[in-house]
């Protein structure tokens, strides 16, 4: 029986982490078969079969399950091309904002001093912005393209990251076992890596999986706007403001992709939540409190 | 640290005058990383090749990055953000003119999003241990999980469109006319003592304000809850128990004031927040706002108006912070001055 | 509840004339005020600082031009009586203006404020930073504007400018009030604008509502609509939801698809009209599209015809030549045929087949025109089919002005073209001109042709002269001419609605039924 | 009859089944008697005081013959009545005083809220509130009104909870182990206090504590609680004098005097049952522990047997009948022959002052934490650090481990100077090693027992095979008396006792000559403290290992340590071997805080008369 650490059991005991890992992975999934399990082209156009209602309506056929939109696109496949775009961008946006975050944090809650002083300073500068108007205005700087989107999120969200995951290096370094593995001859690089990171660790992951769903969001807000990626790339927020023009006539156009965000978001956050339930040691505590 | 309120303020203030050159830097150097010709969008049709050279050369744009940041910031100090390329107008007019729209819009939502939010919170805790948490827990990761400009579509399908029940366009009915003091729609009504365009401005902001406020709720909520949950293992409350306080009592007196602090350092940093949230709102509900001027300079390459724009929302985002931070200092003795 | 098909849903959602079931107020039927669903905004109130073509309906209703159009394009005159050229030469413009032209704060319109407005204005030095107005360029080669009474004035040009007529009617000509302008200054000017136009500007709040009141002593008699409330709503979905709530009289600028379902309802009048505008893709010199035989490739594989009825409901008019139909640039006897078997022909010529396809990059705009995104894609999957791989991109119009500039478009852009005027200068004349900032192929064989063109004083051999230049043009594959461009609108059959050929909305020409 | 508890049981429903954490257990308090409760954790005593407030956690069942109080039925009563003698007729005082005030109102707001509920009309509640404060001996009273608790002492916010609870001059007062949190001169005064005002109200007191000599000091009778079964009730000085159940006589003898003979202590081996192993006991709860059980004690509870006036035990009736042998026989301790064998540690007027930098716009208070402290520790000998929370005695120990850089004075390793900022850091951690007081903090909950006692050897420039590795961290477990199927344990699994001997074996990983141990048994219960002092004073003997013991109780020291050192304000007022300190204190610091020990011998007043003065700030 391998020797799983309490916090991996409770983890996976807890149901919110099932059904949201299980979402999100079945996501991830759907994003890397795309090719497969589109059942046509999400470019190929049939300028004579535009907006065709979903399947189970009157007029409607199973080869389009979703119907077509204003190009005679078919939607279902386009969807599952979306997926690719918003899973790429959740997944590398979300670890990459993570690991800039976290090390800064690291840095600033270990060493303190003086770089604690400079990275402090760069997250109040970034606290002092709407972070949306900032990845816009990055987006305008760095032009359309989904690595830009990507970094543009990073450069946006690492704050995130590094503000609350140096709280925690703080309350961990305030812990005996800290001094206590310098005075069994741990280097510092040692200490911060096999002590503070795996202390840190539940807690970046709670992080990441709610990063995951901002990183969507984002996403789809700059498509909206017509600052994301190349409109050859079927992306939910293009999707979106494309399928405005026709709200009122095809609106299965516009509420498919929005169904798309919402449930990639809503795995994200129930996945982050679980996670954040497993690891909180006054859970416990709190449960005593139910009377 | 303990401080007085005064003490925050003008720290706050010593801070803002810092951060606000290193965003206009940041936005500065950002905007021109692209060699985006602003000046293109401006010229007639028979203009010639000579013209459009003269012309960049007037406003400064074939000069080093960092001359063209020292020219913009001089004219700072002397109080004028440069004209809108594509406006001709100053950027200051433009912005003053736009700002009440989102002034009222957020103050609206972020009230909305405060009551609900609180309300929600308290009802939620004091279900505890019942089923009905757990539908409330798991509508508030529902809602959630939608963005706020998502929200104003839906309620546009929904509510604007399906049911007809609320507009969804402007700020006030197009027959209607109130002249203009104040900017703020809801005040400009009053003063003008007319009360169907006071009923009508409440209407157009109903979606909006509803759809900024859903983005603000869950959070709240849940953050109160955990609060709450943690103020109620403190021994201070068991023993208030201990002293007959009844339970009701003790939740509104003891409890709530302990589990306000981190729900207002939450609001203060999602009230920022909201502005952003703003932006797609005021294009979809078409509220002529900072958000709406700022997606139409965005889309234009309008680099005055941008940069304009963009201190305008780092001040707000500064003052709101400042604000927070004199709250908490009321709320939580440990921070005021012996 | 039966699964919701399209027609329930469409009734559901399109709204039927009870607007009691709304809460909002039953919208009142005043006789002479109308609210208008508008789709842009004036950038500015100075009409000579800036020229947009989508902002001329507004600045045409609050400022009079020297010259005006009638609703099918033909000259009349406004402000000037009568203009002829006094001399051989054609360097000096008389005109006659009339006496009885009053602007909105009751100043009497005269030489004075032509000459302010012509030449004083686009001459005048501009402040450190600032930007010079469109005018000056426009104008730059009047040399003096000579006064002979208040109602006689000469344009002296420094040389000949043959389209200086048209540009009278054109965008920018819009005469200023020289002592309030003077007075004001710029900026005061643009919190209470005052010009000479049918209706006074009574209220103003940018980008979402302009109120105009009439004008009771304009020359032309005061319009019959009072009081017009334009709503600008820059969301199409927003401006379908106005007319269909009936909350507006008129809605502008809607999707195709809308207007035939708006149409279908009781009291809405919807209709798609062509207008002067036209939609072309630019060629550059680029790649493939150095190969004439790939640049006709290109045109021949365009099906006109299927984009129109798929994206326009068959009310695109194709065009075969880079201007408007019944203008007088078109060569009404020349066609372009559809022939993809040639197109293939012409790309084997050049080297290129099924096997190796040529490879073109095609930018397009997005929310520009109507179905410019859709008709970009459909243009390149006919390519598709003929064995030209196009890259499709969407770029913002200042992207578009800024490759230009640098001479980096990609092979194809497809492109509007607006030209209320319907004058040939006005398409091939900026469009072909290598000269001119605004052409993307450049030339020099098109340049020699257009340049005799801008000096020739004879307007029937100007025109017959563009009318040669557009054929040789298409011909040489320099241009891929497609549509003219449509005006989309819906009405409430209540208003008497007049249709401008180049899509003008000029509430000044409606009127109310009883 | 003030309150009357006969045959209680409260049983809770665990997955296991129906667990009874109070068996038949029955006393009285009288009006202006004082009921000792005496019990380790674990031996639910605190339950009792949340059963008379009817305020038990869910799951929790209570049944008993008699719950009343004054003559009301409290398992019928109504919960508004209930909750009517809550704060009225029946007083609560806490253990932790600085948690059990609302930091973000002010005392005079609580005070106020409080006799607001006892129906004082509002004109009269500030004055009324300001007089109780001024009852409990607190200075200018009126001022403490506008302050908040995190600005008073622990020992003044203890006064302002007693002046709370006999505000409203209850019948009863539950008193739940009112001084554990404080220091001992404060301990002495708080008793005192609540004596007085106890005597002075004629309140019937229940004082709940788990430290045997200070119930016999202060109550009248006593109630010796184990695992939930009462073992012994009695009058205090009889149950304390001549204890009849082997757990009342190895509570007595498992803290070490402070006078007379110095005893091995006779430490009970294992620890207090958990609740869910309650389940299993059939007969008496203490028979795996006890050293003199004989088969029938597991077999039945033996019933409360009257062995002398007043005096009960639940035993087999032999060792109620007082014939049951002495526990073990008492064996004195040989003390260490101390520094002839040369200086291991030196410390040279070493100081630390924290504080005091001028930033910006703010004069920071210097405060001095060590002032000039000057001693020696010879190989293999005990040194002891004595003084109150404030004294400087755990900034010291951080000092000598090389934690924090000393702001004067030197220190020597073996003669090698290693004073911070030299770079000592290998010379140091190779000669000395720390134990931390709090074990849970010490002790990384995501490593494995095995893993973590021979974390030393994960170090840099370590090069033990893994099995060597699990061969040394076997040893260790073995040499601290741990099983060794700990090892696979991660610490949170581990009871209070286990992880202090996991953190002492992981401090003897790299055999260092000294280990400095801060305040490391104040934490535990007593039987589970006599054992780890045990386990040093062996460890001491076998690896001849220095030790540098903080702590501030002063018995323990000197059960440990051959020579004390006792510092007050950061300064080292007292030095000397510890018999002739503790017999003859010269400095008056060091004889307040020795007569601040409830002695052994209970026939001498405790604590003294000797008027104490009003607490200002302490």
């Amino acid at each position: 029986m391998i020797r799983l650490s309490p916090t991996l059991r409770r983890c996976l005991a807890e149901p919110r982490v099932r059904v949201g890992g299980g979402l999100m992975l079945a996501l991830l999934l759907v994003a890397l078969f795309a090719p497969v399990l589109a059942p046509h082209n999400p470019g190929e156009q049939d300028l004579l079969h535009t907006l065709a209602p979903p399947a189970w309506t009157a007029d409607g056929e199973w080869s389009f399950a979703l119907g077509t939109d204003s190009l005679g696109r078919d939607i279902l496949s386009r969807l599952i091309y979306g997926a690719r775009v918003a899973m790429r961008v959740a997944t590398v946006a979300a670890f990459g904002a993570a690991l800039v975050g976290s090390v800064l944090a690291l840095i600033a809650g270990y060493y303190g001093g003086w770089p604690d002083w400079i990275i402090g300073r760069a997250v109040d500068v970034w606290m002092s912005f709407p972070p949306v108007i900032l990845s816009l205005i990055l987006m305008v700087g760095f032009g359309a393209g989904l690595n830009n989107v990507i970094l543009a999120i990073i450069i946006v969200d690492w704050t995130r990251f590094c503000r609350v995951v140096r709280s925690e290096v703080l309350a961990v370094v305030k812990r005996d076992y800290i001094p206590a593995a310098r005075l069994a001859g741990f280097s510092h690089l040692q200490v911060v890596l096999k002590e503070i990171v795996p202390a840190v660790t539940p807690l970046l992951l709670t992080l990441v999986s709610i990063e995951m769903g901002i990183a969507v969001v984002v996403e789809a807000i700059l498509s909206f706007v017509g600052l994301s990626v190349e409109p050859s790339v079927p992306a939910w927020g293009v999707m979106i403001a494309d399928a405005r023009q026709y709200m009122y006539e095809a609106p299965w156009g516009l509420i498919v992709p929005v169904l798309g965000i919402f449930v990639s978001v809503l795995a994200a956050n129930v996945l982050g939540d679980g996670l954040r339930r497993s690891v909180d040691p006054r859970l416990a505590q709190r449960l005593a409190v139910i009377r | 640290m303990i401080e007085s309120g005064f003490g925050i303020v003008y720290r706050r203030c010593l801070v803002a005058v810092p951060t606000l050159l290193v965003v206009s830097v940041l936005v500065f150097v950002v905007l021109r990383l692209l060699p985006a010709d602003p000046l293109a969008m401006s010229l007639p049709p028979n203009a010639t090749q000579a013209e459009m050279e003269e012309m960049r050369h007037d406003m400064g744009f074939d000069r080093p990055i960092p001359v063209q940041y020292a020219i913009w910031l001089g004219q700072i100090g002397r109080g004028d953000f440069g004209t809108s390329i594509q406006f001709r107008r100053s950027v200051s007019d433009l912005i003053l003119a736009a700002l009440p729209t989102t002034l009222e819009l957020v103050a609206v939502g972020l009230t909305l999003g405060i009551l609900l939010g609180i309300g929600c919170g308290v009802l939620m805790f004091a279900w505890r241990g019942t089923a009905k948490e757990q539908i409330a827990d798991l509508g508030s990761v529902v809602v959630m999980s939608i963005p706020e400009f998502l929200w104003a579509i839906l309620l546009i399908l929904g509510l604007g469109v399906g049911v007809r029940m609320l507009p969804f366009i402007g700020r006030i009915d197009a027959q209607m006319t109130v002249p203009t003091t104040t900017g703020f729609l809801l005040i400009d009504t009053l003063i003008a003592g007319n009360l169907p365009a006071f009923l009508s401005v409440l209407e157009h902001l109903a979606l909006p304000a509803f759809s900024l406020a859903l983005g603000l709720t869950p959070l709240i909520m849940r953050v109160l809850r955990s609060s709450l949950f943690d103020t109620y293992v403190e021994d201070y409350i068991a023993l208030a128990r201990l002293r007959g306080l009844s339970e009701r009592r003790i939740l509104l007196r003891h409890a709530l004031k302990n589990a306000a602090l981190p729900t207002v350092s939450l609001i203060g940093v999602q009230a920022g927040f909201m502005f952003g949230g703003t932006l797609l709102v005021e294009v979809i509900y078409t509220f002529p706002g900072i958000g709406n001027l700022m997606v139409q300079a965005l889309r234009n390459h309008d680099l005055p108006l941008i940069q304009g724009i963009a201190l305008v929302y780092c001040v707000i985002v500064l003052v709101l912070n400042t604000v927070v931070e004199v709250a908490y200092l009321r709320l939580n003795p440990k921070l005021r001055k012996a | 509840m039966a699964p919701l098909d399209r027609r329930a849903f469409l009734s559901l959602v399109g709204a039927q004339a009870g607007v009691a079931a709304l809460g909002l107020p039953a919208r009142a039927a005043k006789s002479d005020a109308i609210a208008v669903a508008y789709s842009t905004d004036v950038p500015t109130w100075d009409p000579n600082a800036r020229v947009l073509a989508n902002a001329q309906s507004l600045y045409k209703c609050v400022f009079d031009s020297p010259i005006n159009q009638a609703p099918d394009l033909s000259v009349k005159p406004s402000f000037a009586k009568n203009w002829r050229y006094r001399d051989a030469a054609s360097l000096e413009l008389e005109l006659e203006l009339r006496d009885d032209a009053v602007f909105h704060n009751g100043d009497k319109a005269t030489a004075e404020d032509f000459r302010y407005t012509f030449l004083e204005r686009p001459k005048a030095p501009v402040p450190q930073g600032g930007q010079k107005l469109d005018t000056s360029s426009i104008w730059r080669r009047v040399k003096d504007i000579e006064i002979l009474s208040p109602t006689r004035v000469v344009m002296h040009f420094s040389e000949v400018m043959p389209s200086a007529v048209t540009w009278l009617y054109f965008m920018g000509s819009y005469i200023v009030p020289k002592s309030y302008m003077e007075k004001q200054g710029p900026e005061g000017f643009l919190k209470t604008p005052v010009g000479s136009g049918p209706y006074r500007l009574a209220e103003y709040q940018r980008g979402a509502r302009i109120v105009l009141e009439a004008h009771d002593k304009y020359w032309g008699g005061a319009p019959k609509l009072k009081r017009v409330t334009l709503e600008i709503v820059q969301d199409p979905s927003a401006r379908v939801a106005a007319i269909d709530g009936r909350r507006v009289d008129l809605a502008v600028d809607l999707p195709i698809r809308e207007i035939a379902r708006l149409g279908a309802e009781a009291g809405i009048v919807g209709s798609i009209d062509s207008i002067t505008d036209i939609v072309i893709v630019e060629a550059t010199r680029t790649g493939p599209f150095e190969r004439e035989e790939v640049r006709l490739a290109a045109h021949h594989a365009i099906d006109k015809q299927a984009i129109s009825k798929a994206l326009f409901g068959g009310k695109a008019v194709p065009i075969d030549v880079p201007a408007a139909h019944k203008t007088p640039g078109y060569p009404e006897n020349f066609h372009f045929a559809y022939d993809p078997n040639k197109a293939v022909a012409l790309l084997k010529q050049a080297g290129f087949g099924p096997g190796k396809p040529a490879q073109i990059g095609f930018n397009t705009l997005s929310g520009f025109f109507p179905n410019d995104f859709e008709m970009a894609q459909a243009i390149a999957a006919m390519w598709k089919k003929v064995g030209i791989e196009a890259k499709l991109e969407v770029i913002e119009a200042a992207k578009y002005q800024e490759l230009l500039r640098a001479n980096k478009l990609p092979e194809a852009m497809l492109y509007p073209w607006g030209n209320t005027t319907g004058d040939p200068e006005m398409y091939a004349g900026y469009l072909l001109d290598p000269k001119s900032i605004f052409a993307a192929w450049k030339s020099d064989d098109m340049g020699e042709r257009i340049q005799r063109l801008v000096v020739e004083t004879d307007p029937q051999k100007r025109y017959a002269g563009y009318r040669e230049a557009n054929i040789y043009a298409v011909e040489k594959g320099y241009t891929i001419p497609l549509f003219q461009g449509v005006k989309t609108v819906a009405y409430q059959s209540s208003l008497g609605f007049t249709k401008y050929d180049n899509g003008w909305i000029l509430p000044q020409s409606y009127t109310l039924k009883a | 009859m003030l309150l009357e508890v006969a045959d209680l049981n409260v049983t809770v429903r665990l997955a296991a089944g129906e667990v009874a954490v109070l068996r038949d257990v029955s006393f009285t308090v009288e009006a202006g008697r004082i009921l000792g409760l005496v019990g380790e954790s674990g031996a639910g005593k605190s339950m009792i005081g949340r059963v008379v407030a009817r305020l038990l956690p869910a799951g929790f069942r209570v049944d008993a013959r008699r719950l009343n109080f004054n003559g009301e039925d409290l398992l019928s009563v109504s919960p508004e009545r209930q909750r009517a003698l809550l704060g009225n007729r029946i007083a609560f005082v806490p253990q932790e005083a600085l948690s059990a005030l609302n930091p973000v109102l002010t005392i005079g707001r609580q005070f106020e809220e409080h006799l607001a509920r006892l129906g004082v009309p509002r004109r009269e509640r500030r004055a009324r509130a300001a007089r109780a404060l001024g009852e409990v001996r607190l200075a200018h009273p009126a001022e403490l009104l506008d302050r908040y608790p995190f600005q008073l002492s622990g020992g003044m916010c203890q006064r302002v909870l007693i002046a709370l609870a006999f505000s409203s001059d209850p019948a009863l007062i539950i008193a739940d182990e009112p001084t554990t949190a404080l220091d001992v001169t404060t301990q002495a005064h708080i008793v005192t206090l609540i004596r007085g005002l106890q005597r002075a109200h004629n309140t019937g007191l229940l004082f709940i504590t788990h430290d045997l000599r200070l119930a016999a000091h202060l109550c009248d009778e006593i109630l010796v609680l184990y695992a939930g079964d009462v073992v012994e009730r009695g009058p205090a000085k009889m149950v304390f004098g001549v204890p009849r159940h082997p757990y009342t006589r190895a509570l007595k003898r498992a803290t070490p005097g402070l006078t007379g003979p110095r005893l091995r202590l006779a430490a009970l081996p294992d620890v207090t049952p958990g609740v869910a192993a309650l389940g299993g006991f059939r007969g008496c709860r203490f028979a795996p522990r006890c050293p003199i059980a004989d088969p029938d004690c597991a077999a039945a509870v033996a019933q409360l047997v009257e062995v002398a006036a007043g005096q009960w035990v639940r035993c087999t009736p032999r060792c109620a009948a007082g014939e049951a042998p002495l526990v073990a026989a008492e064996e004195a301790l040989a003390l260490h022959a101390g520094q002839e064998h040369g200086a291991l540690l030196q410390l040279e007027a070493t100081a630390k002052i924290y504080g005091g930098s001028r930033s910006l716009w703010r004069r920071g208070r210097a405060v001095a934490a060590v002032r000039g402290a000057s001693f020696t520790v010879g190989i293999g000998e005990a040194v002891g650090v004595v003084g109150e929370s404030g004294s400087g005695k755990s900034t010291l120990a951080r000092l000598v481990m090389g934690l924090e850089a000393p702001s004067a004075g030197r220190i020597l390793l073996e003669g090698e100077d290693v004073t911070l900022p030299l770079p000592s850091w290998r010379e140091r951690i190779r000669l000395m090693q720390m134990i931390f007081q709090d074990p849970v903090s010490a002790l990384n909950p995501r490593r494995r027992v095995g893993n973590l006692v021979t974390q030393a050897l994960e170090a840099k420039g370590q090069t033990l095979s893994r099995a060597e590795r699990h061969e040394r961290a076997l040893a260790l477990l073995r040499d601290t008396g741990l099983p060794e199927e700990l090892m696979p344990r991660f610490p949170p699994q581990l009871s209070g006792g286990q992880r202090q001997r996991v953190n002492i074996a992981r401090a003897l990983c790299a055999e260092p000559r000294l280990l400095v141990a801060d305040e490391i048994v104040s934490g535990l219960d007593v039987s589970v403290q006599a054992q780890i002092l045990n386990l040093l004073l062996r460890l001491r003997r076998e690896h001849d290992v220095a030790l540098l013991f903080i702590s501030h109780d002063l018995s323990v020291v000197r059960y440990l340590c051959e020579r004390v050192i006792v510092m007050c304000g950061g300064e080292i007022v007292e030095a000397g071997p510890t018999e002739e300190v503790f017999a003859a204190p010269k400095h008056p610091y060091t004889r307040t805080l020795l007569a601040a020990v409830p002695p052994d011998d209970i026939s001498r007043p405790w604590p003294p008369e000797d008027g104490m003065a009003p607490l200002g700030d302490e």
